[in-house]
């Protein structure tokens, strides 16, 4: 008696069981999509849920046509930690691998975080043959490795910004200031990563020499510093006019508030992730105004109205999640990757990994970083005009705790203002 | 006061105590007598309890199974299972072999250590009198305890003993190492403080001579057994403890 | 009538190590078996897996190794928490003779093996003097000085690293070649651990003084200890940079350096077996975890914690305990 | 006495954290005889030891052996020039079984050149010297774990341990301390009959009556300094030791 | 600029010292290397941040829960699991890690990551000092750091547990003749460190933001700082905080801000070979007298 009726229960769980987790009975395979990224971090966090509002919204509509039927969209992600520092690049591979056996992805998005991680990786994706669309990491010497084996690497393409384009928006900017208040002198502060440490590098290189600036000084920080009085120091002694950070860390934010702290007569323009989201005025305690930041891609945590895509975006972000998007970098290529891809594999009409690189390649589309095309080492080409490329947005903290966008021209909303107790030099 | 009844003590499987039965009254100074790795130093951590915390510990490790058999009783109640802290606030206070001291505090300090269990004014006044009891130490009050020389540690150890107020103080091996001259006046001392306060003392001595005459009574273990037992003079008189435990 | 737990050993002349007692068929597969069903073990399971576990046995192997390694140190009285010193000087060394000169995998290996060794040694010889955790701290501390060092001066590719290595001819000769290592290392260690040499090692750890009032030299022993020891991590490290074709400022990565020991620990220290046993359920157990996501380093710390606490000894001494000793309920006689 | 002296200190120092341990001792010791020290607790006897071996480094002064200076050398060179000792408090390989014990003294370069031995030989080669010092041939003694050997057996073990160095000298620290009368008894021929082979030692004791019966001279030590210097009843005669030592009783 | 520079190197070594000090009392009285001492300088401020914004309790109601808090997560630790691995130094190192970990990742994984996970500097200004700004919360650092180092010389010299912690560190089983429960005492030890963990964690992290990864950081801090002043010693860490505390400020800003770790690295390597106990470990010379 006992036994039969434990018998049914049973067998009534292992037929919920069947129906519940194997949705294939009925409904054609869906195309995975991958996601290998760092997901304790801020950036991976919300490139994971934008990637995940774009599949939502694709398979709203229908999915995505491969030969005559309709499949629809599956994220599977996998945190592979390796934005940590104490995390070996080997096992950070070793999630990647296992995502590519285990869940057989049509294509992978986002990606590691470190530079090192995305170098070492393309050599397991092209093994593979699993097309990856990069969002995180940045450095240029992944587009070398590219260009240098085309065949080879095909298969991996970067959406987001990279460093040398970061290097042409800063020198944008520094014009601008340049020309409007008659600043010449700059204090460059970089993080001792290969990303930060060339875009320093290149800066000072292509523009500041050339332009006539005065550097006057150039440091770089070990990831976890804690304290920069003393660069903030030699900024004052040396009157330096406009400091150029480019950070990444969580601890950048101890430089913002030791700017405050120690009223550094110098306007803060360059990149540090802290200031690149909305919450930043209530963390700084209202204390940035004035700071201009580089969000290196429209629609991450910044819109425009001259692209309407962006501003979409970014409230169908916040309707799906309830929480702003807070990640300058990351979020809107995470976001455009998925409906890429979505249309590649539409229009080579198979899921055959070099059909798919194929139409990638051929890649032009407005979106919400403005026009998406890849050049030969698979980069999205960055510009000024949105409607001919992607583009980036450098913004400015005004005293109301509204961020303005300043640069490019084509879609700026007002000029650089300087901050109380700033004076221009002409 | 202090009984102890068919104490068994196993280290794994090796017997360190067998069987063994001692009674102690009031006031009195008892000896126990034996040879090295006889179970003396058993014997004293079974009755003030240490041998309890060893053997959390060493269950906890996953190491050596301590097991106690018996029973000791303190006042006629049982105390074999009780912790060696709640023992010292019953009174039963052991100086460990090997004059066993704080050796990076001074000397005043590690009586202070010694006192936890007592107000500071007990301590002052216990102080006092162990100062008195010890004029040797009175010049080393600052000193690292650890740069005194071997009989002074010992002083020191009785001391620090002291100052919880004892009323069973257990001595292991008070006189090891220590020169015939140290000996002797640790041996005062000892009979001065039993005399004075009237604290019962146990204890234990791998060489009987310097401490059979003042002993009310004495009992000789050998390989964790009790093999003789009797009073002072008796046993200064047996011609086995002679041959065996008169060693200079 | 009161009752005792009492622990026999199983025949103290079957496991003394040099009076073998092969009496009967018996005994030879109870001194057997352990040996034998490893070694099989091993050599069938990169058969059974699939690609990705394939891996994932490559990864154990190579922790086996580092904890292998860990665990020489430690019989020799020598606790290091910078195993990835030796994990990272081994892999930059065959990536660069690979990357700058071309070299091949199967030159650049060894050459690293042992090239990796003499400096590891060389660089942690003037701290052979301290012991226990002053020792433990300098080890920790060099391999997170190195990173400084290669992101302050850039060499080896900075903060970049050498990507492109030649990787090995097919995947069974990575896993075939890490797992015949890893078995020759723990048996021929553990042989040597057990030898007249091996009983100086060990003896330093017990009591160096005891040693030296011997007449030995014990810095030259730590010092042999060391080479062994940093070689076997070296090894790891090429090879692994071989595998991934990668290698850069991670390979000085604080996992190399805790989790061999967490391995150690788990599995019981001082018989090398335990190292590898440790390896085989921390590092499957860890790409288990991968399916809670975010928690799975959550889970891994509270296992780690769960094993520490109710096996101290580790599994391995415990196993082997139990698998020599009966116990048996004894009267206690008057 | 025109023995050749086999060990010579001159003047030697050493210091503590500003506590002078050992104060300005100079003492020599002949081929083949047996010197006793001995000394109230904490008057730098073990100190002297460790000296000697350089387990401890001199302040000032110097050493010498047979003729040569050692005070330079690390204490393993010293032990291979051919002195060894035994430890107060013993100092065994607690889980490694008795005999194994002795294959770390046996595997030290001195004994491997002067006994030679491969390994597998050395396990009975051990088993010797343990029979030598009384570990009985047929019993399981010298296979168990020295952590659970008696005391008695410890200090044997200790002793075999020295001598498998096939040293010249020998210091014995405190070997009798510990032992019953009995103990005592069965090792003392030991010692003697290392004496007849020539072998010189300087032995450390509390137990005047067992050191007096072998000692052929004794230095008495009190706070560091030596207060006596001579054949053992002069030594026990002279005020200065009674004072400091023996007290008035004895 | 000199004088700049000495003023942030002072605020840094008191920094240094605020970090480290939990770590070596713990060490000191207990044995026990507590591996999660970064976790829970982290899990403080966290509490505190959840505190102030998702129960609205007053800012230093706030704090005074978290240290609270802490401190009873580091008994607990102890009576849980520190008990049962006392005295194997590794075990304890790999089991107050993994606790670390699981903290540290339990809060990444929570999603505790961003940089609105900050807390308010107490007092919001910043003065002049000598012609160097100096914001008001690193003036409260320093005074923190004072007030914590007396108050510990007074506990450890003054009161009878206190005295009892210096006899636990010196010599445990002695101690227990006293009727000192080492078990307890070594419960408040891990629990007091963890205690000046949270202290430190409110008085520092309102310089910056909160992020797990920080947790690592701070541990690797404490643990150069207590081996360069010798593991245990009060006055070695001090002193060692400030030896560190100045030499990171001064390769700063004389010789390049990437040179910072690698300098006081360095001088940690040539401390242990010099010095191998540490600038004031305890004297081995004692050990070797008895």
């Amino acid at each position: 008696m006992k036994f039969s009726k434990f018998f049914t229960v049973c067998m009534l769980h292992a037929l919920l069981f069947f129906f519940i987790f194997t949705p294939g009975v009925w409904a054609k395979k869906p195309i995975v999509i991958g996601v290998p990224t760092s997901i304790g971090f801020l950036e991976g966090k919300e490139c994971l849920k934008s990637v995940q509002l774009a599949v939502e919204e694709i398979n709203e509509k229908g999915g995505v046509k491969v030969g005559n039927e309709s499949r629809m969209l599956k994220v599977e992600s996998l945190d592979i930690r390796d934005a940590a520092p104490g995390v070996p690049v080997p096992e950070a591979l070793l999630g990647i691998e296992k995502l590519i056996l285990e869940k057989k992805p049509t294509a992978l998005v986002v990606g590691p975080f470190r530079s090192e991680a995305l170098m070492a990786a393309m050599d397991i994706i092209a093994k593979y043959k699993v097309p990856l669309l990069g969002t995180i990491a940045m450095s240029p010497a992944s587009e070398g490795k590219i260009k240098k084996n085309p065949e080879k690497y095909k298969y991996i393409f970067r959406l987001c910004l990279n460093a040398k384009y970061l290097v042409k928006y800063l020198a944008g900017t520094m014009g601008f200031i340049n020309s409007q208040f008659g600043f010449n002198k700059v204090y460059i502060m970089n993080q001792d990563v290969a990303w930060a440490r060339k875009t320093a590098e290149i800066v000072k290189k292509v523009y500041f020499d050339k332009a006539g600036w005065e550097v006057v000084g150039m440091e770089s920080y070990p990831t976890g510093t804690s304290d920069f009085s003393s660069a903030l120091m030699k900024v004052k002694a040396k009157g330096a006019q406009v400091i150029l950070p480019i950070f990444d860390m969580p601890q950048s934010g101890i430089l913002v508030k030791q700017w405050n702290a120690m009223k550094v007569p110098s306007l803060m323009a360059g990149f540090i992730s802290p200031l690149a989201g909305p919450s930043a005025w209530k963390t700084f305690n209202k204390k940035i105004e004035g700071a201009i930041n580089v969000n290196f891609e429209m629609g991450s945590a910044i819109s425009s109205d001259k692209i309407p895509l962006s501003k979409t975006f970014v409230e169908s972000y916040e309707k799906r999640w309830g929480k702003k998007l807070e990640a300058g970098h990351g979020p809107a290529p995470s976001y455009e990757s998925v409906y890429l891809l979505a249309e590649a594999i539409e229009r080579a009409n198979s899921l055959d990994p070099d059909a798919i690189v194929e139409e990638l390649e051929k890649t032009d589309r407005q979106g919400v970083m403005g026009r998406i095309k890849f050049d030969e080492g698979h980069q999205t080409v960055y510009d000024m005009d949105p409607d001919k490329a992607a583009v980036a947005a450098v913004v400015q903290w005004t005293d109301a705790g509204k961020r303005t966008i300043v640069f490019p021209p084509l879609i700026a909303e007002g000029k650089i203002k300087l901050p109380k107790g700033l004076a221009a030099v002409k | 006061m202090l009984e102890v009844k068919d104490l068994m003590v196993f280290f794994e499987n090796a017997l360190a105590l067998n069987g063994l039965s001692l009674t102690v009254n009031k006031g009195e100074i008892v000896g126990i007598i034996g040879s090295n790795s006889a179970g003396k130093t058993t014997l004293m951590n079974t009755l003030s309890g240490l041998i309890i915390d060893m053997r959390i510990k060493e269950e906890l490790r996953g190491g050596e199974r301590i097991s106690v058999y018996g029973k000791v009783l303190y006042k006629n109640k049982d105390i074999t299972l009780t912790k060696p802290d709640e023992r010292v606030k019953m009174g039963i206070v052991l100086s460990r072999e090997r004059h066993p001291i704080f050796p990076e505090s001074s000397v005043v300090e590690n009586m202070k250590i010694a006192g936890y269990l007592r107000t500071k004014k007990e301590i002052q006044e216990t102080m006092q009198y162990v100062f008195e009891l010890f004029p040797g130490l009175t010049k080393y009050k600052k000193k690292r305890a650890g740069f005194l020389s071997g009989g002074e540690q010992q002083m020191l150890a009785i001391g620090m003993a002291l100052i919880v107020r004892p009323e069973v103080l257990l001595l292991d091996e008070p006189l090891l190492g220590l020169s015939p001259m140290m000996q002797k006046s640790v041996v005062d001392a000892i009979r001065d403080l039993n005399k004075s306060i009237g604290i019962t003392v146990i204890l234990s001595e791998q060489f009987a001579r310097p401490v059979l005459p003042m002993i009310d009574k004495g009992y000789v273990v050998e390989n964790g057994m009790l093999t003789l037992s009797g009073t002072g003079q008796e046993l200064m008189d047996n011609p086995e403890i002679k041959a065996a435990y008169f060693g200079v | 009538m009161k009752k005792r737990k009492e622990r026999i050993d199983r025949g103290i002349k079957a496991r003394s190590g040099d009076i073998f007692a092969l009496s009967s068929y018996r005994e030879m597969m109870y001194l057997s078996a352990p040996r034998f069903v490893p070694i099989i073990g091993f050599l069938i399971l990169p058969l059974l897996l699939g690609v990705y576990w394939q891996k994932v046995l490559l990864s154990v192997a190579v922790f086996a190794l580092l904890a292998i390694s860990w665990d020489i140190l430690a019989q020799t009285g020598m606790v290091s928490l910078g195993q990835a010193l030796f994990f990272g000087v081994g892999a930059y060394i065959t990536g660069a003779l690979n990357h700058y000169w071309g070299v091949p995998p199967f030159i650049s290996i060894p050459l690293a093996t042992i090239f990796g060794g003499i400096i590891c040694t060389l660089m942690l010889l003037p701290v052979l003097r301290l012991r226990g955790i002053y020792f433990s701290m300098v080890t920790l501390i060099i391999p997170l000085m190195l990173v400084r060092v290669i992101e302050a001066t850039k060499i080896f590719g900075g903060t970049e690293g050498l990507t492109g290595m030649t990787p090995l001819p097919s995947r069974w000769v990575e896993v075939y070649l890490v797992i015949g290592i890893m078995l020759v290392c723990l048996f021929g260690f553990r042989r040597m651990m057990d030898s007249d040499y091996g009983l100086v090692l060990r003896g330093i750890c017990d009591n160096d003084r005891s040693v030296i009032n011997a007449g030995i030299n014990i810095y030259w022993y730590k010092t042999q200890a060391l080479f062994i020891a940093s070689s076997i991590g070296a090894f790891a490290g090429a090879l692994m940079t071989h595998v991934y074709m990668f290698v850069g400022m991670p390979v000085f990565a604080l996992d190399y350096s805790i989790f061999p020991i967490a391995a150690v620990v788990v599995g019981g220290p001082g018989t090398l077996a335990g190292a590898t046993l440790g390896a085989c359920l921390l590092v499957p157990l860890s790409e288990a975890l991968r399916g809670f996501g975010g928690l799975r380093i959550v889970f891994y710390g509270i296992f780690l914690v769960v094993f520490t606490v109710a096996i101290p000894e580790g599994i391995f001494p415990y196993v082997q305990r139990k698998y020599n000793e009966f116990e048996r309920w004894v009267e206690v006689d008057k | 006495m025109n023995q050749a002296k086999i060990l010579e200190a001159i003047n030697i120092n050493k210091n503590f954290g500003g506590v002078q341990a050992v104060k300005n001792i100079s003492f020599e010791v002949n081929k083949g005889e047996l010197l006793g020290v001995i000394g109230p607790n904490g008057s730098g006897k073990t100190t002297l030891v460790n000296l000697i071996t350089q387990f401890v480094r001199l302040s000032s002064g110097s050493i010498k052996f047979k003729g040569k200076k050692i005070d330079h050398l690390p204490p393993h060179k010293i032990i291979g020039l051919g002195i060894s000792r035994t430890f107060q408090m013993v100092r065994p390989f607690y889980k490694l079984p008795a005999y194994k014990n002795m294959i770390i003294p046996l595997y030290s370069p001195r004994a491997k050149s002067l006994l030679g031995g491969k390994y597998g030989d050395r396990d009975a080669m051990a088993l010797d010297l343990l029979e030598e010092v009384g570990f009985e041939r047929d019993s399981f003694v010298a296979y168990k774990p020295a952590g659970v050997l008696p005391q008695g057996y410890l200090k044997r073990l200790e002793l075999a341990k020295a001598m498998s160095l096939q040293p010249d000298l020998m210091i014995l620290d405190e070997l009798f301390s510990g032992l019953s009368l009995a103990e005592v008894a069965s090792i003392l021929p030991i010692v003697e009959k290392l004496l007849q082979k020539g072998i010189s030692i300087i032995m450390i004791e509390h137990r005047l009556k067992e050191l007096f019966k072998i000692a052929d001279r004794v230095i008495v030590l009190n706070y560091g300094e030596k207060i006596a210097d001579g054949y053992a009843q002069e030594v026990m005669e002279s005020e200065a030791v009674k004072n400091a030592y023996l007290g008035t009783e004895a | 600029m000199l004088i700049g520079t000495i003023i942030y190197a002072l605020i840094n070594s008191v920094i240094l010292c605020l970090i480290a000090m939990g770590f070596n009392l713990t060490f000191g009285i207990s044995g026990v290397a507590n591996f999660a001492y970064g976790a829970f300088y982290i899990l403080s401020a966290y509490t505190t941040w959840i505190m102030i914004n998702s129960f609205h309790l007053p800012y230093f109601l706030s704090v005074i829960f978290s240290i609270i808090f802490t401190m009873a997560l580091g008994a607990l630790m102890y009576q849980v699991v520190l008990k049962r691995v006392r005295g194997q130094a590794i075990s304890e190192v790999i089991a107050t890690f993994a606790i670390g970990l699981s903290i540290l990742e339990l809060f990444r994984y929570f999603g505790f990551v961003g940089f609105e996970y900050n807390l308010p500097p107490f007092i919001d200004a910043s003065v002049v000092i000598m012609g160097t700004y100096v914001d008001v919360q690193r003036i409260i650092i320093v005074i923190a750091g004072i007030i914590l180092v007396l108050a510990l010389w007074f506990f450890t010299h003054n009161t009878s547990l206190g005295l009892a912690f210096r006899g636990i560190a010196q010599d445990e089983r002695t101690a227990l003749t006293f009727g000192i429960d080492s078990d307890k005492i070594a419960t408040l030890a891990v629990s007091i460190g963890a205690g000046f963990a949270a202290i430190a964690a409110s008085v520092i992290i309102p310089l910056g933001t909160i992020s797990p990864s920080d947790g690592y950081d701070i541990l690797i801090k404490a643990l150069a700082v207590c081996i360069i002043g010798g593991l245990g010693s009060t006055g070695g860490v001090i002193f060692a905080s400030f030896l560190i505390g100045f030499a990171e400020r001064f390769t700063d800003t004389f010789i390049g801000s990437h040179w910072t770790m690698i300098v006081s690295l360095a001088a940690i390597l040539i401390v242990l070979i010099v010095k191998p106990s540490g600038l004031f470990g305890k004297q081995k010379e004692l050990e070797e007298r008895i």
